[in-house]
């Protein structure tokens, strides 16, 4: 499965998503400039974490109008898996790809630490290999991650089925002391209506090797390759 | 544009009404602290000023609202205002 | 042009230093070649006061690949590969403006970096403050710590070690010691060294504003806040980003001959060096240089400090191909003059000649000074402080002293700093910050790892600065042997006061010595450093802070081990049994002592202990290590019960007996000492290794359990601990 | 305090001029790829709003001076400029 991973000015997790895409999946990966137009080459598309135009404004303001975001919107219309990670997250909500938005910290501090989420829904490409509940040791490392959304949508989303990830403890409890962030009923991802399109602040393509603490983001970013699997079978593969 | 004049906006962007502020709370506490106990409330926002080339004012306007609503603002959460008054020429 | 003692004051040049400029010159300088003689002449750029100490200091080893005098200093890795490392400081502008002071800190040490043609890997940083407790100290720690965050995070690259210190004299002057670490193939590495006459000068990055203008003259003046308001600058992390992308991109073409970024005194002293470094002469024409401001004269351009600019020389032929890669990073980019031979740095404005100096005089003609060097009688006063004249802790004080000195900020959890830093990017981070002694990183593709760490203990320096900068420097190789690296080299920060007063000049002449010494019994070269002069507001002048950053080598990265105790084990010291109560932690903490000697430390032992220490890691005998360093043995042993959430049950009786004294035994601090776990059945093993290396051995117990027990002295809940010393940063 | 009144200031907080604001040049680049080209020079700022007992304007004024002084902008590299109004009490 060919991975692009989009790069803004500013990206900063690019080269770390295309290494785990390489050297922890096994997969070819390639980085897409933010100029780029055309991503039908790609069989999904990553938008890491970073500083995109410095996060100046607002984290992925200005990002979302790069050229590039026309090709994201109409590839996830056309129900491509798109995993937008950390700053990947905010340009996806900024653009209204994804519900919600990201604010500042209730600490006001950015937070680098390793966190537990609990994996809330397994309809999405990027989720389909793990199990409801299911929980994952993840590094967090952002300064604008308290997600936002208004009550009336917050029912909405809960019904739809679009809260992919919360922040919990180490017994799987989604508890105020393990929201890193004051994020709104702990949400740490959600996805579009449709569910291919996922949004989440900590970064799985850091988690790709117990050398460096862990590598339960395999399991989010291996997932997509069974949804590829199935892609080609339908195509009339073996 | 042939004929324009130079404008200046300044847009105030603040958190919606029900959005937490917690740097507005950092702020009041910080006040209090300082000695300021007849402090209530504080909320923070963004202050953008925009100087711009605009043929009348009713066109800064309109150009600056658009501004707004598509970079400066985040509908999602944020309101704004600006007023718009004209610049010395550079 | 009338040379008034305001004109030179401004321009920070002595009316001695202004007649050798006008007899080297063999006629006065006009106002712009006054204020280029000005800031290359000033200490932060000429070094007057420390340049005939610094070669003291061991430079040179087989793993030396590039040592002071470039950007950075490198060391080889082996596999092709260097590691390229600096440190510096960013202490007045982090007085007056501590967020951005630190945040442009970062930046500045960066481009060090880069230039050198490495991709930086790793920050550290090197911290010190007044006392916590007051706001305006909490003030400049958060902004400080804030900035850092910011600038590293956007850039990217991940904050992975440092070293915080508060002591009252920092009140008035913080210091802020960024350290930055890159890896380069060897044969890529590029020294700005501007060869080739008739190769052309581009400048690129941020636009030029009057920033900063006299920014090395402002670092050499006492009192910052007072006299120098106005000169700070906003750091812009994200286009440092894109240079960074660009210029090591830009680098692969082949037509860079030079790079050179531009810090103090700006483009004065960017061309200035490269011209000197390469033998060469440059014209620049300031006409060329891009503005952010309207109106700047020629010279706001030549001294402008703006952030995020770079200087290369680039091969004429190459040009188009550089400026392609610079457009597709966004960035300004432009040719601003070319290298000469004629030993000139020839200034133009649109054509007109505004300046003309002998390369030679701005670099090498800075006059040097040998100064007065006596210790003040105060301190030798507060050395002869004995310790044995307080009153001994008594059993039943052990506990509260242990809570005391766990929530001292000197020593409790540093995780409200680090824990806003990102030090997981880049995803080579296998020991992050608190988990060792120091910060473990992997080079992906390679077997070996490299360990980063700083370190210097403040207290000890100013008690005794040859002493204490020997302990800097063994503390901080130390902490990269207890994770199991070798240490390949140091980079120092030389932070001290006011050099022309004797009292200082003395402190770093004992200082520079000290870190000699201990370098050459250590066996690990001084690659580069930075020197910060007049650290003092009013006459009060800093404690001396020789920083010391050590970078140290894994030859097996997969072989590192935690400060944590890991799971049940027996536990022993390595090193001393004596300690000493100068200088400590527990006589500042308990008594609100600051005096005595600090403890004296055998550098031959130090090698030792540490080499010991090495070889249990490798063989997979040590499970855990940690130096016992402020808060002496009883905060060392509660520190790796807490990283590794177990407790313990110790029994410190012999070493009660040999220091005499209880308080002495549990929280007196010396050198060369090392706590580590060691495998179960690995114990005798251990014993032998120290008997073969002539290291003193002690059993101090075993590992289990939630109590933290000492027998007969502590027995409490390790959550106990824990609630202290990790908030002990905390203050509102 | 026993006759007070509330009152809300609004504090707009600017780099100085000639202070580099990245963040300012930023947007500006933003608003002029999104078409706005008319767009000259940006700054961005804070908008702190207060609201605050304080028998009299006069008071409130003295007493926002001074919090911008001391807290509200670092006077070495912002400037501040604030208006005062009456508030609805709570
Ligand atoms: N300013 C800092 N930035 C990042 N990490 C820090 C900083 N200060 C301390 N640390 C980290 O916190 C841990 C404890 O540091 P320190 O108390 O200096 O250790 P030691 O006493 O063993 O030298 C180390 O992992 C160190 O790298
Ligand atoms: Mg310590």
């Amino acid at each position: 499965m060919r991975f692009g991973i989009i790069t803004f000015p500013g990206s900063n997790g690019d080269h770390d998503a295309l290494m785990a895409v390489r050297l922890g999946l096994g997969q070819p990966a390639e980085l897409v400039w933010h100029t780029e137009t055309d991503l039908s080459n790609y069989d999904c598309i990553i938008i890491p974490g970073g500083f995109s135009y410095g996060d100046y404004l607002r984290a992925g303001a200005i990002a979302r109008f790069a050229p590039v975001m026309q090709a994201v919107a109409r590839e996830a219309e056309a129900g491509k898996p798109i995993l937008g990670i950390c700053n990947g997250f905010q340009i996806l909500t900024e653009a209204q790809l994804l519900p919600g938005a990201l604010l500042r910290n209730a600490s006001l501090e950015f937070v680098c630490d390793w966190v537990w989420v609990r994996v809330e829904q397994t309809h999405t490409p990027w989720t389909s290999q793990l199990a409801r509940g299911a929980r994952l040791r993840l590094p967090i490392a952002h300064g604008e991650g308290r997600y936002f959304v208004d009550e009336k949508t917050l029912g909405e989303l809960e019904r739809a089925g679009q809260i992919v990830f919360r922040y919990v403890d180490a017994e799987g409890n989604a508890t105020p002391e393990a929201n890193p962030n004051g994020s709104i009923a702990n949400i740490a991802g959600v996805c579009n209506g449709r569910g291919n399109v996922v949004g989440l602040m900590p970064h799985p393509e850091r988690a790709f090797d117990r050398l460096i603490g862990g590598d339960d983001g395999l399991w989010i970013l291996a997932s997509v390759l069974a949804v590829g699997l199935e892609v080609v079978r339908g195509r009339g593969g073996n | 544009m042939n004929e324009t004049a130079r404008w200046r906006a300044e847009v105030f962007v603040s958190l919606r009404p029900g959005v937490n502020d917690p740097q507005g709370l950092a702020v009041r506490d910080g006040l209090r602290r300082l000695g300021y106990q007849e402090v209530e409330e504080v909320r923070v926002g963004r202050y953008v000023q925009v100087w711009l080339q605009a043929p009348d004012v009713q066109t800064a306007e309109r150009r600056i609202a658009a501004m707004c609503e598509q970079l400066l603002a985040n509908p999602v959460v944020e309101s704004y205002r600006f007023v718009i008054e004209p610049a010395e020429s550079q | 042009m009338p040379v008034t003692p305001e004109l030179l004051r401004e321009v920070a040049l002595t009316e001695d230093e202004y007649q050798r400029a006008v007899e080297l010159l063999g006629r006065e300088p006009n106002l712009v070649e006054l204020g280029m003689i000005g800031a290359l002449w000033s200490e932060h750029c000429g070094y007057k006061h420390s340049r005939p100490l610094l070669r003291r200091l061991p430079t040179s080893g087989p793993q030396v690949v590039q040592g002071p005098g470039e950007n950075a200093g490198a060391v080889d890795l082996g596999d092709g590969l260097v590691v390229v490392l600096k440190i510096e400081s960013h202490n007045h502008p982090s007085a007056v403006e501590p967020f951005q002071g630190a945040a442009t800190g970062v930046g500045g040490i960066v481009r060090d970096i880069f230039a050198m043609g490495a991709r930086p890997i790793a920050l550290a940083n090197s911290l010190r403050f007044g006392p916590l407790e007051e706001s305006r100290q909490q003030y400049l720690f958060h902004g400080v710590v804030g900035g850092i965050g910011w600038y590293g995070n956007c850039l990217g690259i991940p904050t992975v070690a440092g070293d915080v210190f508060f002591l009252p004299e920092y009140r008035q002057n913080p210091l802020v010691n960024a350290l930055c670490v890159g890896i380069a193939e060897r044969h890529a590495l590029i020294r700005a060294r501007a060869s080739g006459p008739g190769n052309l000068v581009v400048l690129v990055g941020a636009d030029t504003g009057r920033d900063g203008i006299h920014g090395a003259t402002f670092a050499s003046v006492e009192d910052p806040e007072r006299s120098h308001r106005g000169v700070v600058q906003v750091g812009n992390p994200f286009l440092e980003k894109l240079l960074l992308e660009a210029c090591l991109e830009v680098l692969q073409t082949g037509a860079v001959v030079a790079m050179q970024d531009l810090g103090a005194a700006g483009l004065t002293s960017a061309s200035a060096e490269i011209a000197a470094r390469g033998g060469t002469g440059i014209e620049l024409d300031v006409a060329a240089v891009p503005r952010r401001e309207t109106g700047m004269t020629p010279y706001e351009v030549m001294l402008s400090e703006s952030q995020e600019r770079m200087l290369l020389v680039v091969r004429p032929e190459g040009l188009e191909r550089v400026l392609e890669i610079f457009r597709h990073w966004e960035l300004h980019a432009v040719v601003i003059g070319r290298v000469t031979d004629d030993g000139m740095l020839r200034v133009l404005d649109a054509g007109n000649p505004v300046a003309e100096l002998p390369v030679r005089l701005l670099t090498e003609a800075c006059p040097i000074y040998i100064r007065q060097a006596s210790e003040s009688d105060a301190i030798r006063t507060r050395r002869a402080f004995d310790p044995d004249t307080v009153p001994d802790l008594s059993v039943n004080e052990a506990p509260r002293a242990l809570l005391v000195l766990l929530r001292s900020p000197n020593i409790a959890s540093r995780r409200p700093i680090y824990r806003t830093y990102d030090h997981t990017i880049l995803t080579n981070t296998v020991l992050p910050p608190g988990q060792g002694d120091a910060a473990v990183l992997r080079v992906k593709g390679h077997r070996f790892g490299i360990a980063l760490k700083t370190d210097c203990n403040p207290r000890y320096c100013l008690l005794e600065p040859r002493l204490g900068a020997q302990h800097a420097v063994a503390e901080a190789t130390r902490n990269v042997t207890c994770v199991g690296a070798e240490p390949l080299a140091i980079t120092d920060c030389l932070n001290f006061g006011n050099p022309e007063r004797p009292d200082v000049y003395y402190q770093l002449v004992q200082a520079i010595e000290g870190i000699a010494e201990a370098c050459t019994v250590l066996g690990v070269p001084v690659v580069s450093g930075n020197v910060s002069l007049y650290n003092e507001t009013e006459g009060r002048s800093i404690p001396p802070t020789p920083v010391i950053g050590v970078v140290g080598k894994l030859s097996d990265v997969s072989r590192h081990v935690g400060l944590g105790f890991a799971g049940e084990g027996k536990v022993f010291l390595l090193g001393p049994e004596r300690a000493t109560l100068g200088a400590s932690e527990y006589l500042a903490c308990l008594h609100g002592i600051v005096a005595g000697s600090p403890p004296d430390l055998d550098l031959e032992l130090e090698r030792r202990v540490q080499a010991m220490v090495r070889e249990a890691i490798h063989r997979g005998i040590a499970l855990a290590a940690h130096d016992c360093s402020e808060g002496g043995l009883l905060v060392a042993l509660a520190e790796s019960c807490i990283v590794g959430t177990i407790g313990g049950r110790f029994r410190v009786d012999e070493l009660v007996a040999a220091n005499g004294r209880l308080d002495r035994a549990l929280f007196g601090e010396a050198g060369s000492r090392i706590i580590v776990q060691v495998a179960p059945g690995a114990e005798g093993v251990v014993l032998a290794l120290a008997h073969a290396y002539g290291v003193p051995a002690f059993e101090l117990g075993q590992t289990g359990g939630d109590r933290f027990i000492v027998d007969g002295i502590v027995d409490c809940l390790l959550d106990d601990l824990v609630a202290v010393w990790r908030d002990g940063l905390r203050r509102e």
